[in-house]
């Protein structure tokens, strides 16, 4: 029972910041049909910055807020100056430009802030670390029926949760929101009633790289250590996640990043000869695999019909 | 007929697909108060016309609203400029709900929250269809009601004038004639401008104020509604004989 | 015996019924013109006997074979060819190796002999030599090194016709040849049609919004509207037939 | 502007072109090996490895349009294929190379099954997991009997002893002493074999119906399939062969003694790799990867150690002394992204438009008309039309 719970707060706290990069993938593929490879490198790079931030000596909370900021410009700018111009050559120089964005941003990472590891346990002689939301001291702990369940974890469910429903209500309840979901509907119908799709596009771009801002420092915080492959995981797993809610359904993007957190520390948990920590990345291989073959459209996702 | 004042009119509209034009010069004039009908065959370019106008397509020549031109307008700015256009196929968003389509209508427009919940009240009164299926996703409506919904969605920005592309298209006959009927109790109760195109010819030009002829690109006749039918024009845009 | 017998076909997406039971025959040698108002279903139609869409209900038979087993890829080499409405040539290929794809049926070069080249040069001239001809005769000869990408529509509509007719096809599908074509040149294009016809010996099914030139044209022609049949028969008869009027014209007020 | 030149396809000077280029090529292949810098054949062997991933991946995406990210993982079967054969069964290292090129061949094909019915990018997705899983797969306890685990295997290569032959002509040796003390040349001419081989699969395919046919899968499948190319099996065979030649520059780096799971071109850097080298060359052209490794190459090998500023050269130093890491990766990752706007068929793409505007190549004629080809005026060649064409 404890292990248990253990394994659930852990899936549930890490499926959480998968859920948050898939809501990323998911809020620019619904308005765009563009996957960007180049997500997790946007939200590492907005990490790399609230790190630079706490170094300054600026609180975390405002260094998260400034980080998310930063986070939005930079996924504006990349829509309105290279995704928007090529996309209309073809969706394969858009892929080839997200990939190049993958690789520039981690080399951008590297060169500032070096290859070199931020040991995140608090010990060794600089004392590096990166600054937590939340206390992450190892006896920060509460005991929940028998399981030492760290508070850091129950945070970081919370933090998302609450970014998740405000979320929610800017999608149901904003201007914004409105258009943002109208464009994903019907982009030439959303023009004809008046939206300036650019806008919509751009700020759903912002968007999506200013909760994957957040989404990457609350990863770094229940990281072993921050590198700059930190996040590329984390991209994987949240593709995952997408593919298995469906990649124009934000509601199934929750659902698929926490279920992909839960799957995986379970699995990796309860048969952990068979999974262990090298399969645990096979566990999305498989879901993806068996989402695309057996139903194309994830679970909430909606299939329009093809024509010639 | 010289009394009333020119709402929209454009002079040699030209416009297209990259490397196909359409439209070869077109000049049109909707008055204020009309209910303007181009008639033409598939394939003559009346989508075309009507995304020129409203700017979704690039273009050429001249376009004048209230003696202003928008020529370089967006097309947001046309739509709030005050035209507005029912795309062809109904065009609403099937994954919002009919309340939300309704809201997105009323995108443009600044005056508050309870004037636009006005609005919405008015139209479900005109078309009470809509008022049951308020809460459902549009894309699960019929097509008459989606039709229904896309019109009172484009009324939802409280235009000056009103773009209708092919309203009949795919529509039952009986439907199609309710929907006409509608457009006309819209121009002749709010006075509101109407330009339309269409293929069913005989029940477009019941309510026409004047019709023009679109052929190939090219308006080949024009006139009042009695005008045309006397003579054989119409039926070989058509039918080609 | 009929070419093609198109019996009860329905075609459902989701909840809309875009064929709905049609009926219709072709005889071998005709210009069958196929009209109605959009929406009617007629590309839906094309897409059926291309094999890209698999009818809920009926059959088609072609040469008394039944269409709907074979693959799409298979239909070629049967002998039907087709145009697209809205063009779907191979942008990034001159207009010569666009042709040149058209008789990928005709060929017998696979994988083995094209990685090893047994026979592979003679293949390539001998298809070369005849997508050249093709281009030449529909006049587009001198633009057969250039890219199709960026030339005029009109240009591209032509090229779709080379390419089809590059399989040595029994039976051609047009999908609206003339959309996009200025009105000077539509009757050039209804001779050309009527031209390749005359020469490779074909049977073709034509789809047009220009009435004249389908009127002009066609041995018969079969109206649609609703996804139905509405009316069958000579283009004399198609004029004065009263439900056609009203399909196109639509019913009086 | 009028071109030069004007080269009739076929010609005499198109032929004269052609033996000079491939003199200076079989120059410089001699010339490498043979020059003493062991580091120039390291380098020629590295970038024949590129060069030999690239083609094939080239032949998938480029020419067929089908998204890969997983080729690292078919790189990577190739390498332990390799390393196992010797290892566990002693076999010759050159032995293995068609088990190598089969196993990739039959997993590909596997991989292309979901290919079938996935499209775009769904494909890039699948592909990509499948990259990333592999080094893990390899480090798995469960196989780590055969594939050694994350240690890796050694001894995986040639086994060079004194009493080899060597093959000296007249006291001239271009394939280094084989007893053990000078093989690097040995390494560089099997990557210049298996790059010939992959080269020459590559145009053959290209050149020839079923080519045309992947071009056309590429530019619009639907329309392929009615002029008659059957997608499935099509697909199927594109996927498998490319995976399998993947394979084979993979086999190399075992051959050279050690392979790890954490070798970076076995890990998905090494798709992005290959997908960089053939997108900086040029995606669906022939010699686009050729140029691309050999460009690629050059600058990682040029700028590597740009880290201290004193090895920068002094006019770029203001541009990236201030980077922690060697520039290379920033550079590329900005070249793609450049590319897809100033030149999308990269720099293969961008040498045919200079060229162009010096040389104009009249293609033979086609067909049975006997009209002469003539150069136009506008650099494209073309024909003058039997009959004007119609105004458009």
């Amino acid at each position: 029972m404890e292990l248990f719970l253990q394994r659930l707060v852990d899936g549930l706290s890490e499926g959480s910041v998968y859920a948050l990069i898939a809501l990323g993938i998911v809020i620019i593929y619904r308005g765009t049909g563009h996957l960007n490879f180049a997500q997790g490198e946007m939200a590492l790079f907005s990490t790399f910055v609230v790190y630079q931030f706490g170094e300054w000596g600026i609180p975390i909370g405002i260094a998260v807020i400034m980080g998310m900021a930063v986070g939005f410009t930079l996924g504006a700018v990349t829509e309105v100056a290279i995704v928007r111009p090529i996309s209309k050559k073809s969706p394969f120089a858009v892929f080839i430009v997200t990939i190049g964005l993958f690789q520039l941003l981690n080399w951008v990472d590297g060169a500032i802030w070096g290859g070199q590891q931020l040991p995140n346990t608090g010990v060794g002689s600089k004392q590096v670390r990166f600054p937590s939301l939340f206390p992450n001291n190892p006896t920060d702990f509460v005991t929940i029926f028998g399981a030492n369940i760290k508070i850091q974890s129950l945070g970081v469910i919370a933090l998302v949760g609450v970014l998740t429903v405000a979320l929610f209500a800017i999608f149901n309840h904003t201007r914004l929101g409105l258009a943002m979901r109208a464009v994903a509907a019907n982009g030439e119908s959303a023009k004809l009633v008046g939206i300036r799709t650019g806008r919509v596009l751009m700020a759903s771009w912002g968007l999506a790289a200013a909760i994957g801002a957040l989404g990457g420092v609350v990863f770094a915080g229940i990281s072993t250590n921050v590198n700059l492959g930190l996040m590329f995981t984390v991209f994987i797993y949240a593709s995952a996640a997408a593919t298995l809610g469906g990649f124009d359904s934000p509601g199934g993007a929750v659902v698929g990043g926490l279920s992909i957190g839960l799957i995986q520390n379970m699995a990796a948990g309860y048969a952990p000869k068979w999974v262990g920590q090298e399969m645990k990345v096979g566990v999305a291989f498989l879901v993806i695999l068996g989402v695309l073959l057996f139903r194309p459209s994830g679970l909430f996702g909606t299939s329009r019909v093809e024509r010639v | 007929m010289t009394s009333q004042t020119t709402l929209l009119n454009t002079r040699f509209l030209t416009a297209g697909y990259g490397p196909v034009t359409v439209l070869h010069g077109i000049d049109i004039e909707v008055n204020e108060g009309e209910i303007v009908v181009v008639l033409g065959a598939n394939g003559a370019g009346k989508t075309t016309l009507m995304r020129a106008i409203s700017g979704t397509i690039p273009r050429t020549g001249n376009i004048e609203f209230e003696g202003r031109s928008i020529k370089k307008d967006s097309t947001d700015a046309i739509v709030r400029a005050g035209i507005v256009q029912v795309p062809q196929g109904r065009g609403t968003f099937p994954e919002l709900s009919v309340a939300d389509n309704l809201l997105a209508g009323a995108y443009v427009r600044r005056d508050g929250a309870k004037a636009v919940a006005d609005d919405i009240a008015k139209w479900y009164s005109v078309f009470p269809r809509l008022q049951e299926r308020s809460t459902q996703r549009a894309g699960s409506l019929s097509g008459g009601e989606q039709q229904m919904l896309a019109i009172a969605r484009a009324l939802m920005s409280r235009p000056k004038l009103l773009l209708c592309d092919e309203p009949s298209m795919g529509l039952a006959p009986l439907i199609t004639r309710e929907l006409f009927n509608v457009i006309g109790q819209l121009n002749k109760e709010e006075g509101l401008s109407v330009l339309l195109v269409e293929q069913n010819a005989n029940l477009a030009m019941h309510i026409a104020s004047r019709v023009y002829l679109l052929e190939t690109g090219v308006i080949v006749a024009s006139g009042s509604a009695a005008e045309l039918s006397a003579d054989d024009s119409i039926r070989k845009a058509y039918l080609g004989f | 015996m009929p070419l093609l017998e198109v019996q009860d076909v329905t075609v459902r997406f989701g909840g809309i019924v875009a064929l709905d039971g049609l009926s219709f025959e072709i005889e071998e040698g005709h210009i069958c013109g196929l009209i109605g108002p959009n929406g009617a279903g007629k590309t839906t139609m094309f897409n059926v006997v291309s094999r890209i869409y698999q009818p809920t209900r009926g059959s088609v038979r072609f040469r008394d074979e039944e269409l709907l087993t074979v693959p799409a890829h298979g239909i070629a080499k049967l002998g039907i060819a087709r145009t697209f409405q809205n063009l779907a040539l191979f942008p990034s290929m001159t207009l010569l190796e666009n042709v040149m794809v058209g008789a990928h049926s005709l060929g017998r070069i696979g994988f083995g002999r094209a990685i090893s080249r047994i026979g592979a040069a003679s293949d390539n001239r001998r298809t070369r030599d005849h997508a050249g001809d093709l281009l030449h005769q529909l006049g587009l000869g001198a633009l057969a090194f250039k890219a199709a990408d960026g030339l005029p529509f009109g240009t591209l509509k032509r090229l779709e016709i080379a390419r089809a007719l590059a399989a040595q096809p029994k039976f051609l599908l047009l999908d609206e040849p003339a959309a996009g074509l200025p009105h000077g040149e539509v009757d050039g294009l209804a001779e050309t049609i009527r031209g390749i016809r005359d020469q490779f010996d074909l049977t073709v099914l034509l789809v047009e919004h220009h009435m004249s030139m389908v009127m002009g044209i066609s041995d018969r022609v079969v109206v649609m509207e609703f996804g139905r049949k509405i009316a069958d028969g000579t283009p004399a008869e198609i004029q004065n037939d009263e439900r056609v009027i009203e399909a196109y014209l639509g019913a009086p007020a | 502007m009028k071109p030069l030149f004007t080269i009739k396809a076929g010609g005499p000077t198109s032929w004269a072109v052609r033996v000079v280029c491939a003199a200076a090529l079989v120059y410089v292949l001699l010339w490498i090996p043979t020059s003493g810098s062991n580091s120039l054949i390291d380098t020629a062997t590295t970038a024949l490895t590129l060069m030999g991933a690239a083609l094939s991946l080239n032949l998938l995406l480029g020419f067929t349009g089908q998204i890969s990210l997983g080729h690292s993982a078919f790189f990577g079967i190739g390498a332990y294929t390799t390393a196992v054969c010797v290892t566990r069964w002693g076999w010759s290292p050159l032995k293995t190379l068609p088990i190598a090129f089969a196993v990739a061949f039959v997993v590909g094909a596997l991989v292309s099954l979901p290919a079938l019915r996935i499209k775009g990018v769904y494909l890039a997705l699948v592909t990509l997991t499948l990259g990333v899983v592999f080094p893990q797969f390899i480090k798995w306890p469960k196989i780590e009997w055969l594939t050694g685990g994350s240690r890796g295997l050694t001894d995986t290569g040639f086994k060079f002893d004194k009493n080899n032959r060597t093959f000296e002509l007249f006291g001239w040796n271009p394939w280094g002493n084989l007893r053990g003390e000078n093989v690097k040349p040995f390494y560089f001419w099997i990557a210049v074999v298996i790059v010939l081989i992959i080269y020459l699969i590559c145009r053959g395919l290209v050149k020839s119906r079923v080519g045309r046919s992947l071009v056309a899968i590429r530019d619009n499948s639907t329309a392929a399939a009615v002029m008659g190319v059957n997608l499935a099996l099509t697909k199927g065979l594109v996927f498998g062969l490319s995976a399998a030649m993947c394979a084979l520059p993979g086999s190399l780096t075992a051959m050279k003694g050690t392979v790890t799971p954490d070798t970076a071109l076995l890990t998905v850097i090494g798709s992005i790799t290959f997908l960089i080298v053939m997108v900086v060359g040029g995606a669906g052209t022939l010699w686009g990867p050729i140029i691309g490794a050999i460009v690629y190459q050059f600058i990682t090998e040029k700028t590597g150690d740009w880290v201290e500023p004193d090895k920068i050269p002094s006019l770029l130093r203001p541009f990236f002394s201030w980077s922690k890491t060697p520039p290379a990766a920033g550079i590329f990752g900005l070249s793609l992204v450049v590319l897809m706007f100033v030149a999308p068929l990269g720099l293969a793409g961008f040498w045919k438009q200079v060229v162009g505007r010096v040389v104009a190549v009249v293609p033979k004629p086609a067909g049975s008309t006997t009209l002469e080809p003539t150069a136009p005026s506008d650099g494209i060649p073309t024909w003058q039309p039997e009959e004007p064409l119609a105004e458009q």
